[in-house]
């Protein structure tokens, strides 16, 4: 059984079962339960549902300190950016405690925000901040790409036992697709491959999934067959499911929204050199952001972001190629 | 200096014209949410009801000393004689913005008429401003620096940081902290520890030992005279000061946040949409300083009738070639997007 | 609760015998310095001059309070019940260590006795202990927590912004201020604001309009009495507040900073090595609290020189132990460092 | 001319030369010139020496208003990881207002500190937190790995108009290498071949060049021999050296310091994957850290470290792959 849903909705969805579920599971951020008529301040009450003031230091590493000791709290950080203000504990605090205590504590933090919101909102509000946080050992990542992940991937991240960085993609909120009805948890760390194919595989994350998905339809129309794999998680990063499809396909396209070095492209685009080098039958080819901050006008802003012609270019220019290696 | 019956009839003029001249700027960007439904993207912010705090700390400026106030920015640059032209190029994405599209609304800049630029993140811009300030100091120019945040930023790190620093080591920096009293959608007595507990936000200042005091930011000779104060102390090289200029956001906080292809429109006031309080929406209106002011000059015999409005006309008209200039001039072209990458 | 006169013998007695433990256990590890070179590495950090600070506020503390200082944390859970032999273990990185190996001096943590961990970044954990105390408000479990910084840390953003948060949120968490007078080789008067002023760093706590006071914190009875209040108002629901407490740390920042393989060492105290103000560091050593309380508690006939020598002698043995303890276990094997990667 | 010197006089006779030559160049940060007697602030004045509390974000934030204002700022930070408290002052707001004020502002501030110091600083003092930065239009990452190199680059990033983050290795410092005299400037953004070789390319940066050089070495009495390159600046990346390399030799063996997916490795090998791909042999072979925090006890923090072994090892076994791409 599954209903359409919205991809924002789905998250709240997710997060309103979980408070159901379990009474450890607090929700907290600025702008957000303002009155008493909030439906999430009505339902679960001022101690669990409460207003923060723009202190992302204080919001986070309250989470941080609340998980330490036996809560589950969600932060809601809004922008992935504001995150940055309090980077430290992010990715120097949360995924620090279970280990340096030797395995006695552990931290099951939610740090929600979108990404990546490309409509104008110019060069500090726009960013794709996922490859600062992808490597951090013992922090996990999470990207869905559409309404049921963003419901599944947002379960399990409350479940689960780590600090995770919950990241929805500001384009996609309002898109719709079928939810499963119920209780919904996909595990962390596991791809879906998010359209079959032969000749070459494209991955790619949150809206870039949605992009690459339109250039598969083109180039099917052209009769090449491509593969989309999203790895849904960033962190753990399902390198296998990666390699699998490139072993099917010989061909690898990395779509990404971040400029080149700052991209999960590349940090694929090395897994696989290195893991799946003996299937490449063709130079990995990287579409990402052109390298520049995010511009404020329309036809700038364009023009730095992949779109399904360059991705649609960069298939043909893999497909082109023979066995180049040497 | 900073008494009233000091002040000249010119500044007083000057002070009225510069407020009308921020309300009509702003005013129109509101309407072309409206009548150029798309064309003002991302997340605009107006500072309509921060008309007196603006100029009123502004006519003690002396004209090297630099501004700096956060990403709610179109007020300042307008007092400082940037062209509105320009900036409102700038808010519509144009190649002949201010900044050639490149910012937007946010993120004006006009170092040649020293308003160096704006931060979107919030608290960001008071650690900035505190850095101009170090410049003045150690290039001994004689200029001090205005540093605006709201009161929402008063709760973020880098306030408190870069406070104490600037105390330490007494840099020329006037804090005003603009109270609108909003934090975007959160009335400021729900975050602040002061406010919690009855108390004016200029409390902080103790933080730093430094001096702090609460002015009504609707009266531009009120908030002149606290600045006055600051501002001296700040040139006499005794370090900075903190003063809470409380008024009202007299808009909602920007454009209400839509996903593309959806246009961005202005939503209804926080008070109203958020809180249902119509009567403190209204209470603050009628303490609008704009025709407060107006009001004051004519009945000081300042300001006539018929002068008030030739300001009110030559405001609206230039605002108006603002607008026609900004609305006329071309996009930028998209292979620009990768200029000015490194300096 | 909070009058010296109420307190009882055997609870004078307990203070002393924990100021005894942590002076004993972190002169011990200042010696490992010279006895086993090279065995302590990193940057480890000693309490004494600490210990009627710390001793005397967690003498207020009941049974499931919790405990959250920074990264100098050696005092705090040998006062909680932390087996000795475990912590110096965790010093010397072994694999019996508190932490097996994998925290070091910095990261002590033991949830089990209320002691969930340290950061070593500063001013961080005061965020963490505010944390706690939102478990503490959330659980109704009647805990309050105390949450130990630095000087140096309560120029931090994160300090602003936590004791905000908890004021607001009315969290149950004492903040003890600890004003060692130096920030690793800076003395506080350089870099505090309200030190530069001449006034006392609780006037922070204007900042959040929280009670703020400083106290001796030579005495532990006086931090006793100061606590007691601060401890009372967060068990009622009240909310935090900000208690500085002045002392004098005796030994230096840390271990110097060296790179391998050269051995870590311990160095002279900066007020001398630095600052060449032997004077200042005598005067402080003339006022060091355990001596001090010893002479106090034996002239007020709570103790005997010979019962003083037997909690003396005794703290020396367990430490002893300890460090045999500690020597005696095996490091940890390397392939271990893949585990408590994720939890 | 040129003598010998510790990398981290290098780096401070490079601060103190440009202090002389230029007075716009100011000077501060924690736990410095506390006292009259300390030698910077006897030859440059309190103005421009200056002590600051720990405050990164202000410390860094009034480093950027200082440089949009006229001066040139070097940042003492001490640690890399203590960027973190402060990082969008790093990332989102120094290599933004160039861009977002369309060229008008320039933001010529040096955030200098140390990093990767694995000598029992444990989890959250000895990371190698470069892939944060590496990738943001308009910020230059710099990373020494000689005393030269450190003079020469620290002349340059002081020079430079932008936001330069210079990463000096902390296990360096004591390091002796010559030096030559007087100003001495290297460009940012070009690669340095420390040594010569034709069977494979090692890249590495900082402390993992010292590494490499010395695996190069055993490998070359076992007949092999290897091309070390050093970036020197992660951003810009002098990718055309690199792959240059490889042309030549036609393997590649990448050194790391930091975890997998947060190292600068996996950035190269994407760029490598897509631009030179025609000349691989064999795949990328990466050695970085184990995914694991930085634990305290020494046997485990050597267990997670690269070193000369592994690189030896991971040179044999790219050598024992023939071209392989099918
Ligand atoms: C670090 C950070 N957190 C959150 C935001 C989102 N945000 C944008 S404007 C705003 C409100 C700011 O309020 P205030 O400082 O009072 O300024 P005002 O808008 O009233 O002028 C917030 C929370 C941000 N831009 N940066
Ligand atoms: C964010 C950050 N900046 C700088 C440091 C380096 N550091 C380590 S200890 C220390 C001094 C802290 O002083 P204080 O807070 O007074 O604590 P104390 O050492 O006196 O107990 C500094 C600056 C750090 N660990 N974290
Ligand atoms: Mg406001
Ligand atoms: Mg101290």
């Amino acid at each position: 059984m599954a209903r359409e849903m919205m991809y924002g909705d789905a998250i709240a969805a997710a997060i309103i079962e979980e408070m159901q579920r379990d009474p450890n599971v607090i929700f907290y951020g600025q702008n957000m339960g303002m009155t008493e008529r909030d439906p999430m301040l009505k339902k679960f009450g001022r101690e669990r549902v409460r207003l923060a003031p723009i202190s992302e230091t204080a919001e986070i590493g309250i989470g941080i300190g609340a998980a330490m000791t036996g809560l589950r709290p969600i932060v809601e950080l809004w922008m992935s950016e504001f995150m940055l203000v309090a980077f430290d504990q992010v990715i120097n605090e949360a995924p620090r405690f279970h280990y340096m205590s030797g395995g006695q504590v552990k931290v099951p933090v939610v740090l929600k925000a979108g990404f990546g919101f490309c409509a104008g909102w110019a060069g500090q509000h726009s960013n794709c901040i996922y490859h600062t946080m992808m490597g951090i050992p013992g922090l996990k990542v999470v990207v869905p790409s559409t309404p049921a992940d963003a419901k599944g991937l947002m379960t399990s991240s409350i479940r689960d036992n780590n600090p995770v960085v919950y990241l929805h993609h500001y384009m996609l909120t309002l898109d719709k697709g079928q939810v499963p009805e119920g209780e919904y948890a996909i595990p962390l760390g596991v791809a879906d491959v998010k359209r079959l194919g032969s000749d070459v595989t494209i991955v790619a994350t949150a809206w870039m999934v949605k992009k690459s998905l339109a250039a598969a339809e083109r180039l099917a129309q052209e009769g090449i067959s491509a593969e989309v794999v999203d790895p849904r998680t960033l962190a753990p990063l399902d390198v296998k499911t990666i390699v699998e499809s490139v072993k099917k396909t010989g061909r690898l396209v990395l779509v990404d929204q971040a400029p080149r070095h700052s991209s999960a492209a590349t940090v694929i685009a090395g897994e696989v050199a290195e893991h799946g080098f003996e299937y490449l039958r063709a130079p990995i080819k990287m579409v990402t952001a052109i390298d520049s901050s995010v511009p404020y006008s329309e036809p700038m802003e364009n023009f730095i972001l992949p779109n399904e012609d360059k991705i649609v270019q960069a298939v043909k220019s893999v497909l082109a190629q023979q066995t180049v290696a040497a | 200096m900073s008494k009233k019956e000091e002040l000249g009839k010119d500044k007083l003029i000057w002070i009225y014209t510069q407020m009308v001249r921020i309300r009509e700027f702003e005013e129109a960007v509101k309407n072309a949410f409206i009548e150029h439904p798309g064309a003002i993207r991302g997340h605009a912010h107006l500072g309509d009801g921060a008309e007196a705090s603006i100029v009123g700390t502004l006519s003690t400026r002396n004209p090297t000393d630099m501004v700096m106030p956060s990403y709610r920015c179109h007020g300042y640059p307008i007092v400082l004689g940037t062209p509105l032209r320009k900036m409102m190029a700038e808010i519509f994405g144009r190649k002949d913005g201010l900044c050639k599209g490149y910012g937007g609304s946010m993120h004006l800049a006009d170092p040649a008429n020293h308003f160096p630029g704006t931060s979107g993140i919030i608290g960001q811009s008071i650690a900035h401003a505190t850095g101009a300030g170090l410049t003045a100091q150690v290039k001994k120019a004689g200029q001090i620096v205005y540093c605006f945040f709201g009161d929402g930023a008063s709760k973020q790190g880098a306030f408190f940081e870069s406070l104490n620093m600037a105390a330490v080591w007494k840099l020329p920096v006037v804090y005003v902290l603009e109270n609108n009293q909003y934090q975007a959608y959160t009335h400021y007595s729900l975050e602040d520890a002061n406010a919690v507990a009855g108390d004016p936000l200029s409390n902080k200042a103790a933080a730093f030992s430094i001096p702090g005091m609460t002015v009504d930011g609707t009266d531009p000779l009120a908030v002149r005279e606290a600045v006055s104060v600051a501002a001296e102390r700040a040139r006499a090289g005794q370090g900075p000061s903190l003063i809470e200029s409380k008024f009202y956001r007299l808009s909602a906080h920007g454009n209400v946040i839509t996903v593309p292809p959806l246009p961005t429109q202005f939503p209804e006031h926080e008070a109203v949409a958020v809180y249902g309080n119509r009567a403190e929406l209204e209470e603050w209106k009628a303490k609008d300083p704009v025709p407060k002011f107006r009001s004051r000059l004519i009945g000081d015999a300042v300001l006539t009738e018929g002068k008030a409005k030739d300001i009110e006309d030559a405001a609206r008209a230039e605002v108006k070639d603002a607008m026609q200039f900004a609305l006329a001039s071309p996009m930028p072209a998209p292979e620009e997007a990768i200029n000015y990458v490194y300096a």
